[in-house]
């Protein structure tokens, strides 16, 4: 277990951006950007990276559906050194237990419904919750003192 | 991302992919490129996927998508030089085990014969 | 002049920050990013990312007083080459007006005072605006095209 | 930022300066340094800013403050190697006639004695 508990020095950090898929980048960029007074691995970098693109492009395509004049509301955040990424979107939100799960046999081969599985997998924790007025808010936390240690056992 | 495509022996279709296979950027083009050759009457495609720098659940389902299309009619579709990260997404959702992968492009391209 | 008149694929992109110094650094390098698809030279980015820095620094400096608890607001876009940066912060607001000339000859060897005088060199148009509720609002503009012909002609 | 000190010809000091002058990282640093050498009675000091990567506009003001704090002692304060976007930064606030400014150190150091 780690012994180091440093606050984030940076506060939270709140972003929008309009529903197109190019600004994913931007908003992993950031995020990159607060991690960088962490002292994480790569690879755990690399899934929280690849975390925030699954629950953006979602937010994008299925809660905004691609419209531009809706945005998308990020809030990121390091306290105690557990991550927390917070997404919301304009859209109509959904029923998370009504989503397929991608590893049975008959979603298999389907082209589509990894996204939130994979959240699932990289992050510690991810909740779903519909905001007033429409909308789905998501949020993802990840404990980055425990991702140093797993590692460290790993290897 | 870039694709292009070169001719193996035995008419095998090496599709070397280069970049990114997300969300908007890539993962039509990719199945694009996989419909064409299928088009065309190729049964028999390796995809290079050392270049590739990202992909995600978008571009997975497109490889999927790929696969089942190419097996549909006839075809076999394998995979070359897999980064290891693509390996880990592939493998958390079980379909390491759909693809069959190569380190090695001969023995890849020779594995058609068989 | 230039005849390219390409809109951002971006949009607007909205950030805001807590109001500590370390975080001037995360909107620069968003700005960055957000600049990355425009092909200006490395000077010019230079001195878009310094006028940032003074806004952003006055907003959490003069504005919300270090104030952790107050945010900075800030806009960036680019449309039609014209990048747009808008900052916001929640404390007083004061008259431009009554700024002090940093090159007067009394205040030549002050040690401070020429945060806006940067801003108006290196950009084209820098705007305040005192909003509702407190706060000021500042908005700096920048024609991207035209930085690009400057340099041209110049070297 | 970081700062050292090192001692030249006739007891000229030397501050380098490594990184960030800028608005809480290094301002206020560069004060207490310059501040903690005039009380120590040096009276000629030249800052090397060849590895400044960036000032602003308080970076500028405290280094506007220190040249005041060691002219005010009968001291002498210049400046060595200065990069190109620090010496534009102190020319259009009309300051860069205010510092005596070498490209060469031991002409620098030199200079103090005349
Ligand atoms: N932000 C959202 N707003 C509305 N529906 C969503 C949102 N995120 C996910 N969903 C729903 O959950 C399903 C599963 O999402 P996901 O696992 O990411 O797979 P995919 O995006 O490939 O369909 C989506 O198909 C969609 O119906
Ligand atoms: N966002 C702001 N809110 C309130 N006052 C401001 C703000 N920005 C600037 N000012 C006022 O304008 C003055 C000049 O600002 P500036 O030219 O940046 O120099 P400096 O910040 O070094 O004082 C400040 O001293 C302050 O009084």
């Amino acid at each position: 277990m780690s012994s180091t508990k440093e606050s984030s020095a940076s506060g939270p950090v709140r972003m929008s951006l309009s529903s197109r898929f190019e600004n994913i980048e931007m908003a992993q960029h950031l995020c990159g950007k607060l991690l960088e007074g962490h002292e994480i691995p790569d690879e755990t970098r690399h899934w929280i990276l690849m975390a925030l693109r699954e629950v953006l492009a979602n937010a994008i395509k299925h809660g905004n559906a691609q419209d531009r004049g809706k945005r998308v509301h990020l809030e990121m955040d390091v306290t105690g050194e557990v991550l927390k990424i917070q997404v919301r979107d304009e859209g109509a939100g959904f029923d998370p237990d009504k989503v397929d799960d991608p590893l049975a046999p008959e979603n298999k081969f389907k082209t589509s419904g990894r996204g939130i599985f994979y959240m699932k997998t990289f992050m510690d924790d991810v909740r779903f919750q519909r905001v007033e007025g429409g909308g789905m808010e998501i949020v993802l936390t990840k404990n980055l003192a425990g991702a140093k240690d797993k590692e460290e056992k790993g290897s | 991302m870039k694709t292009s495509v070169r001719d193996g022996q035995g008419g095998v279709q090496i599709l070397d992919l280069k970049g990114k296979i997300t969300i908007g950027a890539g993962d039509v083009q990719l199945r694009e490129t996989i419909n064409k050759l299928v088009e065309d009457g190729k049964k028999n495609i390796l995809i290079n996927m050392q270049d590739v720098t990202t992909i995600d659940s978008s571009g997975i389902g497109e490889l999927v998508g790929c696969y089942t299309s190419v097996t549909n009619k006839g075809g076999k579709l394998k995979l070359l030089h897999l980064p290891p990260k693509i390996n880990d997404v592939l493998t958390v959702t079980q379909l390491i085990t759909v693809f069959d992968v190569y380190e090695s492009e001969p023995e890849a391209v020779a594995s058609f014969a068989g």
